[in-house]
């Protein structure tokens, strides 16, 4: 498409390269002189990079070289980084499982505590909860549920696999955490059979 | 000292030696800069030639009294005892030898000028912000850092019983204690005690297959109702002595003076 | 010279392009992947922009984009002049880049004159120069050598690069006088001067 650039051609090659902002025609030929046409120059060079990584784009006037739309991607290099939720965020995610659709309010009721903006936000760059409508009563609140991707996380084929009251109690789960520290187990498998008798 | 000597202009300077002596990095550097003027390879200089005009020109200095640095002065002192030696004949020669020397001096001032040349060659390349240009507001390539979350389901459910466990309202439940009432000891103690003619340890009034801890409020109950019983005078309670075994059997009015009592 | 470029050849383009410094090609595949043939691509993406207004170039084992010297006059800016190295500093730094590692002493020697104080320091700021261990002889002196830094600044692909460094090793120019001294022993050059005087 091109034999060999001429000097003016490269000039304008070089100068639109380096610029810290996009320049308007007068800009470059403040570089570059006025001993070409500068816009047939500019026609050249856009066609030029035209299908290339980079294109040379006019916006509002002004010529830039910017990446081709496509490779936006490549650009960005993500990197996977391991990191455990903390206390909070794992209260909020389970009293979601267990209640939702449930407001901000609602969550705090049951917590005990109140959620940190941070929290949510946690929850949802993890995929895990989205926001599910707004609650029809006064100051109609946001009300969040979880998602497809919580339940493939937890392997969990449905909210309804989740363990009920009855199960955690069961297991013990429910015991109040000073109870299971003292290691009073013994107590609590004779009370436990008291009742069945 | 040397400043009043250049401000005062009755003191003709010969053109040589405008230069101020800080022009030189020290006695090599000057030596090399003469060694130019001979306008040869530096492999054919002749030491001699360059130790002349090295002293020449400290002794010009000298008579315009200029400030020498020491170490001017000690190379001119040197390179004076170079002169004479390269002068004495062959078999005087000390060790080691004039010749050495000088190669030395020759071979130091062929590397420093090999250096300097160097440097000229490295400072004229084409050098990044002098000749060429990278762009100056480069995008930059980006690293996002994607957090990738870890939880387990055993954490989920756990956090879920300790939420529960931590706000749920508290409930006293009080554990109802296996017991025996008393109305049911009573007719049960009532019912057995008649088949048993002779004397029949308590114990064996118990139901046989009582759990252990029932077992006591049993033989509690049992007890108050073989006294109540005995009170309404249905039977007759025998025992030995304190923490002996306790003998049931139901009352039988002919036998009320039996020989164990 | 190319037809239509490929994705691949497109995204290292675009790579190298935003990129805030030279890229090695690992740093390069970071962003790429592994789908192809780097260094033929680099050297296609070098040939394509030669005779360019800007250039592919690699330097130390990295590679950047740079617009072509012969259009430096109208890229300079006042602000980008740089502050002129001294002669002491410019010495020290080509004596450092020739002979690296090398201590004080040996740049002194070969100077015949102290390195002052200031003198490593701006070339260690300016990110040419670096510390480089210290030399097992008593006294264990600090050696320094030039930096990835120099390289590309001065435009050289490696230290071998440097100019005129192969001749100056065959004559001898970078060994020490004691040791040139050595090899000229059994030769009978110590002849010259006795003639001329």
């Amino acid at each position: 498409m091109m034999s060999e650039p001429d000097d003016y051609l490269r000039a304008v090659e070089a100068t639109l390269f380096v610029a810290e902002t996009p320049l308007t025609p007068a800009e470059i030929r403040l570089h570059v002189g006025e001993a070409g046409d500068l816009s047939a120059t500019l026609q050249a060079l856009s066609d030029h990079y035209a299908g290339r990584g980079v294109n040379l784009v006019e916006r509002a006037g002004r010529w830039h070289f910017q990446t081709a739309p496509d490779l936006a991607h490549i650009l960005r290099r993500e990197k996977d980084e391991q990191r455990k939720l903390s206390r909070a965020a794992m209260e909020t995610l389970a009293i979601i499982a267990y209640h939702e659709p449930v407001s901000r309010a609602e969550i705090e009721a049951i917590r005990g505590v109140q959620v940190a903006k941070g929290t949510l936000d946690v929850l949802m760059e993890a995929g895990w909860v989205r926001p599910a409508g707004r609650r029809e009563v006064p100051g109609r609140p946001l009300i969040y549920a979880t998602t497809v991707e919580f339940l493939t996380h937890f392997g969990l084929s449905s909210r309804r696999d989740l363990p009920g009251i009855e199960d955690l109690r069961a297991a013990g789960l429910l015991d109040p955490v000073d109870l299971a520290l003292e290691g009073m187990a013994d107590q609590s498998v004779v009370e436990n059979d008291a009742e069945d008798a | 000292m040397t400043d009043e000597l250049f401000s005062a202009p009755a003191i003709p300077a010969p053109h040589q030696l405008t230069v101020s002596f800080d022009h030189w990095e020290g006695p090599l550097d000057l030596l090399l800069s003469l060694a130019r003027t001979q306008k040869v390879d530096l492999r054919e200089i002749s030491i001699l030639a360059l130790t002349q005009q090295y002293l020449a020109f400290i002794d010009s200095a000298r008579q315009l009294k200029l400030e020498l640095a020491a170490d001017y002065l000690v190379m001119a002192a040197w390179l004076a005892y170079l002169k004479s030696a390269l002068l004495l004949p062959r078999q005087e020669q000390p060790d080691p030898s004039p010749e050495e020397l000088a190669l030395r001096l020759q071979l130091r001032l062929q590397r420093l000028n090999a250096m300097r040349d160097a440097a000229a060659r490295l400072m004229a390349r084409d050098r990044i912000g002098r000749d060429v240009f990278p762009r100056r507001a480069p995008e930059g390539l980006r690293l996002v850092k994607k957090a990738q979350w870890r939880a387990s389901l055993y954490d989920l459910i756990a956090t879920y019983g300790q939420i529960r466990a931590r706000t749920q309202p508290v409930v006293h439940t009080i554990a109802v204690r296996p017991v025996m009432t008393l109305d049911e000891a009573i007719r049960r103690v009532g019912s057995l005690v008649g088949a048993a003619i002779d004397w029949t340890r308590l114990e064996s009034f118990l139901p046989p297959d009582i759990d252990p801890p029932k077992a006591k409020s049993a033989l509690a109950s049992s007890f108050v109702a073989a006294l109540e019983l005995a009170k309404q005078g249905r039977l007759e309670i025998q025992q030995d002595g304190i923490f002996e075994p306790i003998y049931l059997r139901v009352h039988m009015p002919d036998a009320a003076n039996g020989p164990l009592l």
